[in-house]
């Protein structure tokens, strides 16, 4: 964009200077030391903590400054200071420039959406990792690999990343780079916020991994509290990876949900919003309203743990349940925010690949925004067997299963969208549909768990496990897929080999299936959940599940392999319009420019008018004229 | 250089970083307490342990901790313990730190021994007051339980640094128990004994190498 | 192209519908009689029978859900299709509200009839179904007041067993004599576990301060397994042991064995409480 | 550093409406998250209250622990009066923007500094019981909330003392500051009513 010629460019060394992610790593480790030197400082005078090797206010203490080191030395305080010091308000930052702006504070929102993807990919390939790992001590049925710590907290880091990835896993990368050139806007309403939400993931999930310097993670992802209370120093890394995380995803919902409301561009009304862009809107909601309440749970955990507070410490008058409580209420609405993405991608892939009109557009959009309404009344059916509140099992049992209503919706949505369609079956509508058949085992097996007699036998074990595994990565990682395989052209400007992707989406689909149904056996058969030790009678099909999961394993590295010989070797550049898509975000140029458009464009007609005669652009780039009539 | 030497010394640079990451996990995972043999063969086999109330040494000096002696006699900072199957194993613990009392004074009970009995400094028992216990060292899954008594508060002579020696004060615990089938089992202290974790029951009482262990039958 | 549904056009709704009902007219029977009394958990208690006709009840109704949706999908990748590489637009058809609305009643009627079913059978008919029901049980059995208390203590990291009614001794192992109405009083005195017996189908969370409550009524003798389905700690894949429910004299005899056993510790035990909270309160040191 | 482009600008100058309604709508969000994160706490005291583990919700035996309601009190009126004058800043004419802001901050700033001096001789502490727990809880990151709003009002009073900026975009800043810290003054009088009225 900018026009600055270049001058000479300096030694390379003297580039590694300034605010980037390197200056952010060195200020963030020293900041550690900084923060648990003072934390050492302030439990002076407490025993339990002064002088031991757990003294969690001196590691809470090294966090916080390390964080702040981090975002300090990327150059996040640079404006706030600058504000204060009465510099006017700015809302671009580094947003042109050699290709060191993916490693700095960039405002740009195309930008920030490639951080994600590359950030959140690594981290979903350490995740994936742990989860090749634990398969392999689960072949035999007593600890054999690693002993039951290392398992444990193999199991809790592989649930948390997992989790925490997948969270920013569609917003993150595709809605960042996505909704504002879907909407037909120029920029993200909170563009700065915008970088900081990213620059929190690998913080955080640098932290979380740091847990196993402190001794590991003993508690699972859902980090159950009186647990969380003992547990080692590990769990300390937990606590604030998660506060990080539900920060980010709070940022991530304003941000979002701000440029929904208030950016979209003229003629862009809501009958004509893309429906991944209603998936985005309904899950920010989810995110702005449910992860304070995480924050919250989890600044209770460090207080207990650092304050010698008792929230969770039933002896000294907290309760157990509180946490339970507070957790799921968070929990429930992330499950959602998981899963309305993968609706929103999905549904945005099959009208391009069906050339067909979306089938009932309304009814989608009654459908994630009622399941975005219901999710916040359901997270007590995580606690049917706790004892609590039992007389209210039947009205949990209820909301859980009227949240089948809207999520059937998606299911109608299809059907009818595919109705008398002219399939393609491109890898992005494999994975599209792949969706659908995973989603629906995961969300029939889901009713097994809402009713309470069935779920007295399933509750808390591999049955719920493979549940979700179906539903977010049978459901929400297939979307994922689908969308990198469809937009990733637009995004990087490169095409990606087709047989290597369909060999990728069969390896993936089948072995993936044949991973988690057993799953479903195992889980009727009495193994319980995060156990590194079951019946030996369950051997033989859990030497089967691992198979399947190295196989899963494999299909990644033939992602990676497809990524990297795509981008790197044949750099076959894409066509601007490969799918003939009729999306906003299709008729931009490729490489997307700066700005997006040079003029906020004007609406003229919805994104899915499919085979309608007569049908207008979707858009008016260069208004001045007053817009196509039909508008 | 050109875009695409760039985007392949990018991905080399991720692919180096995610390779660190992933030694660094694996090099957590593999680590584990060597395995210590019990002293003698098939069909008896002896057994020595201590439990010190501070190990005194790097990583966790203020943790407590079992030490297992290795059949040439030296200590061990250990609790993967080696037994033959279907065999008797007479178990020594020199037990050096106070009592802390039971959580569950059920444990108290001697259980699972031969007889259903130990013996403390030379006292034969069939219950141990569950205030008095320090410690116990407990297989659930082969049904042995056994407290181990603490030693006086303000004792002369404590012991602070792994591994004590027999100057130090310290009760002897003695009983014997058969091994069954071969398999792993793993054995434990029912006892809320590491200081400053919440219900006593963090850190040391969850690691494996301190007041938990593999018991291997072989 | 632009076509209005012609008359040319198969009539793949009935094709369709046809497929499902050979179907589902196939599976449904197969899955009630053939996989239905191997659907877990295995009937020892009344609860536990009652869990697995829920879940016989959800397969033989689920499977048909899945049944149709699967046939359409396939049908449509076989019959809609594009056979070309040409990229052609299909008839843009947007939305049939006749469909949605039936859609809509169909679902909602389905799950309604769900939700009230599995309440009826929670409350009345399987009378909490061997869930854990908290202190004050909203289900409760008929004869609930002369149920066999038994007290189940999680902790780390294994189970043991009060009897309040035999001198409130405690054991290690676990048994309970057969036809008689027994509640579990399951609670723990440090963490949160969760007290599963698989073959009794009962699964209560094991939770410091709480007195969690579990009706069974076992129907036959046998052995069933113990787990703890909540993450508690290092050990809590070894949280498991084998649980006996006896014939009532063979239930006396062991009590009585265990009281003799008990005879030096008891005097030790806390007195029978629903709940405990064990020293240290907070952190030890 | 700073390589600002200069279509920013452009951005801001010919879409000043915008921005100011993208003020106004995420201030709305951001009060909105808030108030969940205190509802935690909230919820926290009732739950807690309600359960009374181990009959100690108010602290051990023998030691009922019991804030100040001065502090408590002063607290209240600083939160209150700085929600208010933030509030009616939208009331006023533009020229006085820069006498509420700076009174705003100052209330503000004192709520803090009260509740740090509190903090400091307290007479109990987080270990005393459940309540001890949630009153240090919820005041402490209140404060903290606190703190957050007032570098907005630090960056506003910036913004009004120069004059810089676009006005619209400024008024949108006044009222979307005053929105959230009114969210935040009902925080503090459910705060203060569970904390030092029900106990």
């Amino acid at each position: 964009m900018s026009a600055t010629p270049i001058a000479a460019q300096p030694p390379v060394w003297r580039r590694l200077i300034g605010f980037n992610m390197l200056t952010g790593l060195v200020l963030g480790i020293g900041g550690w030391f900084l923060g648990a030197w003072i934390g050492g400082q302030m439990a002076v005078g407490h025993p339990y903590l002064q002088g031991t090797d757990q003294n969690d206010v001196g590691i809470y203490m090294g966090y916080l400054f390390g964080v702040i080191g981090f975002l300090v030395g990327l150059g996040f305080a640079n404006y706030p200071i600058g504000r204060l010091l009465g510099r006017p308000p700015t809302l671009r930052q580094h947003e042109t420039g050699s290709w060191t702006r993916y490693f700095r504070l960039c405002t740009d929102h195309k930008v920030v959406g490639i951080q994600y993807l590359f950030g959140v990919g690594i981290f979903f390939f350490i995740g994936g990792l742990n989860a090749m790992l634990m398969r392999t001590e689960l072949l035999r049925p007593v600890e054999q690999a690693w002993p039951a710590s290392q398992y444990l907290t193999l199991v809790s880091l592989h649930g948390t990343m997992m989790i925490m990835m997948t969270s920013a896993f569609i917003l993150g990368p595709f809605g960042n780079y996505f909704v504002p050139i879907m909407i037909g806007a120029r920029r993200m309403a909170f563009p700065r916020i915008e970088a900081l939400t990213f620059w929190l993931v690998p913080a955080a999930g640098l932290i979380l991994l740091s847990a196993i310097a402190f001794g590991g993670i003993a508690t699972g992802w859902t980090g159950y509290a009186p647990l969380a209370d003992e547990g080692r120093a590990g769990m300390d890394a937990y606590v604030m990876s998660f506060i990080l995380i539900a920060i980010s995803l709070t940022l991530v919902g304003l941000n979002l949900m701000a440029t929904i409301l208030t950016m979209r561009a003229p003629g862009m009304s809501w009958t004509r919003l893309p429906i991944f862009v209603w998936s985005v809107l309904a899950t920010s909601i989810l995110q702005a309203l449910a992860a304070p309440v995480l924050v919250a749970a989890m600044a209770m955990v460090l207080m207990d743990r650092a304050a010698n507070t008792s929230f969770f410490l039933a002896s000294a008058g907290g309760s157990q349940y509180l946490y339970e409580n507070l957790f799921w209420f968070f929990g429930h609405p992330e499950v959602y925010i998981l899963a309305l993405p993968g609706f929103g991608i999905v549904l945005e892939l099959l009208p391009v690949f069906a050339r067909k009109p979306l089938w009932g557009y309304r009814l989608a959009v009654a459908g994630m925004l009622g399941v975005t309404l219901l999710s916040f009344m359901v997270w007590q059916h995580h606690l049917f067997v706790s004892g609590m509140n039992a007389g209210l099992r039947p009205f949990y049992m209820l909301t859980t299963e009227l949240i089948s209503i809207p999520t059937g919706f998606i299911f109608l949505i299809a059907i009818g969208t595919l109705w008398r369609a002219r399939i393609r079956f491109t890898v992005p509508m494999l994975f599209a549909l792949a969706f659908f058949f995973n989603f629906l085992i995961g969300g029939l097996s889901g009713v097994f768990l809402s009713d309470v007699p069935s779920d007295v036998t399933t509750h808390g074990s591999y049955f719920v496990m493979a549940h979700f595994h179906y539903t977010i990565v049978g459901g929400l990682v297939f979307a994922f897929f689908g969308a990198v395989y469809y937009w990733l052209p637009k995004m990087l400007g490169f095409e990606l080999n087709e047989t290597l992707g369909k060999i990728h989406f069969w390896l993936f689909f089948v072995f993936f299936n044949l991973t988690f149904f057993p799953l479903f056996a195992a889980g009727f058969l009495d193994m319980p959940r995060r156990v590194s030790t079951y019946a030996p009678s369950l051997q033989t099909l859990n030497i089967f599940v691992s198979a399947s999961a190295y196989v899963i394993g494999l299909s990644m590295l033939i992602f990676i392999a497809n990524l990297v010989w795509s981008l790197v070797f044949v750099r076959q550049p894409a066509a601007e319009n490969p799918w003939a898509s009729r999306g906003l975000e299709w008729q931009v140029p490729t490489p997307v420019p700066v700005s997006n458009f040079d003029r906020v464009p004007v609406i003229t007609s919805g994104p899915y008018e499919y085979g309608v005669p007569n049908a207008p652009p979707v858009a008016d780039f260069a208004p001045g004229a007053l817009p196509a009539a039909g508008s | 250089m050109s875009r695409a030497a760039r985007t392949l010394a990018v991905a080399a640079g991720v692919a180096f970083g995610t390779a660190l990451i992933v030694y660094y996990i694996v090099s957590y995972l593999t680590v584990a307490p060597p395995v210590v043999a019990a002293t003698g063969s098939k069909p008896r086999v002896h057994l020595t342990l201590q439990t010190v109330p501070s190990f005194g040494n790097a990583p966790h000096p203020d943790w407590v901790s079992y030490l297992a002696q290795d059949p040439r006699g030296k200590w061990v900072h250990s609790t993967v313990l080696r037994v033959p199957a279907y065999s008797r194993v007479d178990v020594t613990i020199l037990q050096y730190d106070t009592a802390t009392g039971l959580r569950n004074p059920f444990w108290g009970q001697p259980r699972g021994t031969i007889g259903g009995t130990i013996n403390v400094d030379g006292k034969t028992l069939n219950v141990l007051d569950p205030n008095l216990a320090s410690h116990t060292f407990a297989i659930p899954d082969l049904g042995v339980s056994v407290p181990l008594k603490g030693v006086a508060k303000g004792a002369k002579n404590p012991c602070s640094v792994a591994p004590c020696t027999l100057a130090q004060t310290h009760t002897t615990v003695t009983f014997s128990f058969v091994t069954g089938k071969p398999g792993k089992f793993r054995w434990q202290c029912f006892v809320p004994c590491a200081f400053g974790f919440p219900l006593g029951f963090g850190g040391p009482m969850q690691s494996i190498g301190w007041m938990d262990g593999y018991l291997m039958g072989q | 192209m632009t076509t209005i549904a012609g008359e040319r056009i198969p009539r793949h709704g009935s094709r369709i519908i046809a497929i499902w009902l050979v179907l589902t007219a196939i599976s449904v029977p197969l899955i009630v009689l053939v996989l239905g009394p191997h659907l877990p958990p295995p009937n020892m208690t009344v609860e536990s029978a009652d869990q697995r006709n829920a879940n016989i009840v959800m397969t033989a109704l689920l499977v048909p859900i899945a049944l149709l949706v699967l046939v359409y999908f396939i049908y449509s990748f076989v019959f809609f299709r594009e056979t070309s590489d040409a990229i052609v637009d299909g008839p843009p058809i947007k939305g049939h509200a006749g469909a949605q609305l039936l859609w809509i009643v169909v679902t909602s009627a389905i799950v309604l009839a769900l939700a009230v079913w599995g309440s009826y059978t929670l409350i009345a008919g399987a009378h909490g179904a061997g869930g854990g029901q908290g202190p004050d049980p909203a289900a409760k059995p008929p004869g609930y007041q002369h149920a066999l208390p038994v007290q189940v203590i999680g902790q780390q990291w294994d189970w043991t067993f009060r009897y309040p009614t035999y001198g409130g001794i405690e054991t290690r192992d676990l048994a309970i004599p057969d036809h008689t109405l027994v509640a579990f009083h399951v609670t723990s005195i440090d963490v949160t576990h969760s007290f599963w017996a698989y073959e009794l189908g009962v699964k209560a969370d094991a939770v410091p301060g709480v007195d969690n409550i579990a009706y069974v009524n076992p129907r036959h003798t046998g052995f069933f397994q113990i787990r703890c389905a909540e993450l508690c700690g290092l050990w809590h894949g070894h949280m498991a042991k084998k649980g006996r429910v006896l014939a009532a004299p063979a239930f006396q005899a062991w009590i009585a064995a265990a009281q003799k056993q008990n005879a030096s510790i008891v005097k030790y035990l806390p007195k029978y409480s629903r709940v405990y909270y064990p020293l240290p309160l907070r952190r030890a040191g | 550093m700073d390589t600002t482009v200069s279509t920013a600008t452009v951005d801001a100058v010919e879409q000043p409406d915008l921005l100011a309604r993208i003020i106004r709508v995420g201030s709305r969000i951001w009060a909105a998250s808030q108030a969940f994160f205190f509802l935690a706490f909230f919820f926290a005291f009732l739950y807690l209250r309600a359960l009374n583990t181990n009959g100690i919700w108010r602290g051990w035996p023998h030691h009922h622990p019991s804030p100040s309601i001065a502090f408590g009190v002063a607290i209240l009126i600083c939160v209150l009066g700085s929600a208010g004058i933030a509030r009616s800043a939208v009331l006023v004419a533009p020229e006085m923007w820069r006498a509420t802001a700076w009174a705003t901050l100052v209330l503000a700033l004192a709520a803090v500094g009260l509740q740090c001096a509190q903090f400091s001789s307290l007479g109990f502490g987080p270990t005393d019981g459940a309540y001890g727990s949630v009153f240090v809880g919820w005041s402490g990151l209140f404060a903290v909330f606190l703190l957050g709003t007032c570098y907005w009002l630090a960056t506003l009073i910036g913004d009004v003392t120069r004059a810089g900026g676009v006005p619209v975009v400024r008024a949108a800043a006044v009222e979307g500051v005053g929105f959230v810290l009114l969210v935040l003054a009902g925080v503090e009088i459910a705060a203060f009513i569970l904390l030092y009225v029900v106990k």
